[in-house]
């Protein structure tokens, strides 16, 4: 049996979505900047596609910028807020120490460039709450950003409280919501968000393309210098086939939204229960506010590695920590900043569903899953039952 | 693929897990919080190693060399297995990628604390410089010595 | 008849570079970060992406990285060369005044950081001498960067010769390939070239993913921070299927150069001539050192856009100035580098033919392109024959 | 489409093209530097547009705003032309892109500059407030008046 159980790593793209692709590569391959007919069929359907990205999230097209994926939203938010932070004097920012590294290292570079970094505490069940962020703004507070929903442990911070908390201190708000989008319910303007990343290859949607939301009145600093595109805001040819791809991939997902995230929970409770009654087994990130298919366990005595790869011996891909962390050989951050000691984060297993995961492969994954925990742990001069 | 088929195997399949109880040395090396802790079992007969088990808390690289050398001096006179190397296991085991070489250090080292023990627990007079020494080891980058 | 001659503005996908894509789209969905199979089975296709590059440019895989396309290379890639220099201490840079925006814009903006740029003149011809590249070396000097084709005049560089240059005086040079890179042969160990940047929707493959080339010992600094992609070099998960895609159309395109280049060549110089018959007509860029597919000429009395939108009514797709600079009023900052007065610079077109263009095509164009001409003049209060 | 299709028709097959013998009055606005001329010639009978021309070196839009403007003019008394506006014009065309609304303004320019000259040539008093003064004008961002 093969199950695929990484979907917040990558996902399959969708068969609507290579579709719409498909004419943009073929035949509709003008360049948008072109005057004639071919070139503006090409810039008629980015117009199009950005009117479905702004649909979906309740924006305005003209607040779409495409981008080359999640990491360039997120460089260019932070980069955009910074500089208009420094015209204004204001160089505080206040994040989370579980944000992705798009956003942490970019956070990073700000601080060598003279900001300030508040990183708010994300406690054991990794969520910030508004108060912490109320609590955090200071008169020269010109950021602040807290990712939607986690990657590693799926927890979904309360962002329409942070949003409105910020709009009353008039603090930009941006929120990484990468692994948000098509999943849960996003709408900007009600939840008052001011920038807002996605990435298409998290929804069913191609790789290498993404759109930033930036509220109307919220000057971009360009990340990508170089032609007119985009207003000006993000130079090279528009990757047209993959903007169609993600336009028809958000489209269909937002469509059976409701449909999914009952489907996916369902799954990922039956999955949480079977796991945690390995023993010394702990679940991360809060049991009930999570994303539908997100499922986090740490395991005592045992390292992700060597978990992972003798479960892709029996046919199930997922992961441990981020997939961009693996390589390295430090524990995950995020399960650090909730507490978990280095070497419980090091035996984590990160399972994440989608509506193509059925209920025999849950089954199968809790028949193989506690066998490959306690061969490991067999081998484990840590481990004592 | 991450790794060779070698490693792959010996990572399914490893040789020599296990535990030897009242063992003539033990050697054990890494640190839970640098994510790999490798542990090795002797037994001596007439200087040469009649029995090794070794038992590894780590990734699969840290399994497969754990494995695999204690294939290689299963059987073999201690002069022999002190000079086991780390790149010798590498290579043993095809390659290993640049990023996991610091799981065949452990193994090396695994092996001379558990001889060292050996010849500690038996007053037998040995040149220290054969044996490295945990304050100058600096294979694992990721480890906050500091912090142990 | 339809007749797409703005090839330099983008071009068809060809089919190999399609059919290597979609099973990356498809099945190979992988995420090249992740441990199990699927994902390295992406991250092996990306090291053989990554090996046809390089052995189609002459260097190592190491020494080349992903990019979302030739805007993003050639940021990175005059980033990097800065960060060097003002480690150094050295701020001073060479490049021409015909550069592409992408190169342009990077460089006021690293004027406004501190460093000077000498700009050389392109002549009339479009082509700048490795004499004045010397000449303008100074001690400071921190690099050198010359495009090795020009995207609206199509003019070639003697990039060997200026390589060699910096070479001798221990200068980074880059040059932008974007438009020689799959039309010209290329290998950068030859021509000494130390950074090239390229973008594969140039050479028949897919829009939204190029490379940069750096050799061996430059250090590149990160444009988009993250997940340590790419060496740690450009964050983002990998674009898997339009890099395959770019490495098919490099090595189909490159295996056909010389093929390719005298049978466009023969096209372009019937073009020329047949289009220098019209009276107040005059080329842009050296007749001989000029891409094999570029066609640029100013048409007395007559703006570009009309003349565009009409040609376009007969079916016929080109361009006037760079795609990237239309919507803009400005004329061409080519056209004015080579001297071109104002008035005459609003009157330029500009053809690109590639190796499906025929010599019906040619032939058409040729008809339809005088008549045009012969119109707008007929309108125009600054013609009078 | 970057153009309405009314836009397109006036563009590709644009009315009362050419030149007037002996005009009544000659306007000509724009630049050759900033890539449109547009110049208007009209024939005058009783205060009343009884013909009019154009020639014009400019974009499509440049071309179709001519073409309409002086369709909407042909037959109207002075006072009335003088009334238009390029908003009119540019919505009698179905709207113009952002960047190209300058193009209508040179048309309602131009017509005027017409009437002035008109207005010159036969001494006839007017209201110089009616008309644009170049000095002051500033609907095209890329002319380098200074370099007139
Ligand atoms: C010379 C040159 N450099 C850079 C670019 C930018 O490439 P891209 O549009 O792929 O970002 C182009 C094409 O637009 C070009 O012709
Ligand atoms: C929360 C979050 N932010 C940003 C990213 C980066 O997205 P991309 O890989 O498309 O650049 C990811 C995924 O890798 C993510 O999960
Ligand atoms: S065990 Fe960590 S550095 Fe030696
Ligand atoms: S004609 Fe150029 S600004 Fe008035």
């Amino acid at each position: 049996m093969k199950v695929y159980a990484d979907n917040a790593a990558t996902t399959k793209m969708s068969r609507k979505s290579i579709e719409a692709m498909l004419p943009y590569m073929e035949k509709e391959y003008g360049n948008p900047s072109s005057l004639y007919r071919l070139g503006q069929q090409a810039a008629e359907a980015l117009d199009e596609a950005r009117e479905t990205i702004a649909r979906n999230l309740g924006c305005t097209p003209a607040e779409i910028t495409f981008t080359s994926g999640g990491s360039e939203s997120d460089n260019q938010a932070l980069l955009s807020a910074a500089a208009i932070g420094e015209r204004k004097g204001r160089k505080h920012i206040i994040s989370t120490a579980f944000e992705h590294h798009a956003v942490l290292h970019m956070l990073k570079k700000l601080e060598k460039r003279g900001f300030e970094v508040t990183y708010l505490d994300v406690h054991e069940n990794g969520i910030v709450s508004p108060g912490q962020v109320e609590a955090a703004i200071r008169p020269d507070t010109c950021l602040v950003t807290v990712m939607y929903a986690n990657n590693e442990i799926g927890t979904i911070q309360p962002v329409g409280q942070i949003g409105a908390v910020c709009r009353t201190h008039g603090v930009i708000f941006h929120t990484d919501a990468v692994q948000a989008v098509g999943h849960l319910p996003i709408n900007v303007q009600e939840e008052n968000i001011d920038m807002l990343s996605l990435s298409a290859h998290k929804f069913h949607g191609p790789k290498g393309i993404g759109a930033l939301y930036a509220k109307k009145g919220i000057p971009l600093t360009s990340l990508i210098e170089g032609g007119a595109q985009e207003r000006g805001k993000r130079a090279g040819t528009e990757n047209v086939p993959a903007i169609m791809g993600m336009a028809a991939a958000f489209d269909e997902i937002s469509a059976r939204m409701e449909e999914n995230s009952r489907k996916i929970s369902r799954l990922r409770d039956q999955l949480i229960d079977g796991l945690l009654a390995i023993p010394h087994s702990v679940l991360n990130g809060d049991r009930d506010r999570r994303l539908p298919g997100n499922v986090n366990i740490c395991f005592e005595g045992i390292e992700g590695e060597s978990l992972l790869l003798l479960l892709d011996e029996k046919g199930i891909s997922a992961s441990s920590g981020s997939a961009c962390t693996s390589g390295s050989l430090d524990p995950s951050h995020v399960l650090l900043a909730i507490g978990r000691p280095h070497e419980i984060a090091h035996g984590s297993l990160r399972l994440s569903l989608c509506e193509t995961n059925t209920e025999e492969e849950i089954k199968y994954l809790l028949r193989e899953i506690p066998e490959v925990v306690e061969y490991l742990r067999s081998l484990s001069p840590v481990w004592r039952d | 693929m991450l790794y060779s088929k070698k490693v792959m195997d010996h990572f399914t399949h490893p040789r020599n897990v296990g535990v030897i109880e009242n063992p003539d040395g033990v050697g054990e090396v890494g640190n839970a919080k640098c994510g790999d802790i490798m542990r090795i079992y002797l037994k001596i007969d007439h200087d040469t190693i009649s029995d090794v088990k070794f038992e590894t808390f780590g990734c699969g690289s840290a399994i497969a060399s754990s494995s695999m050398a204690t294939e290689m001096i299963k059987g073999k006179p201690l002069s022999e297995a002190l000079e086991l190397t780390n790149k010798a296991v590498a290579e043993a085991l095809d390659g290993l990628p640049a990023h996991k070489m610091h799981c065949s250090v452990l193994a090396e080292e695994a092996i001379k604390a558990a001889i060292q023990n050996y010849y500690e627990k038996n007053g037998i007079a040995y040149d220290a410089g054969q044996f490295p020494d945990c304050e100058s080891c600096s294979h694992c980058a990721s480890c906050d010595k500091s912090g142990n």
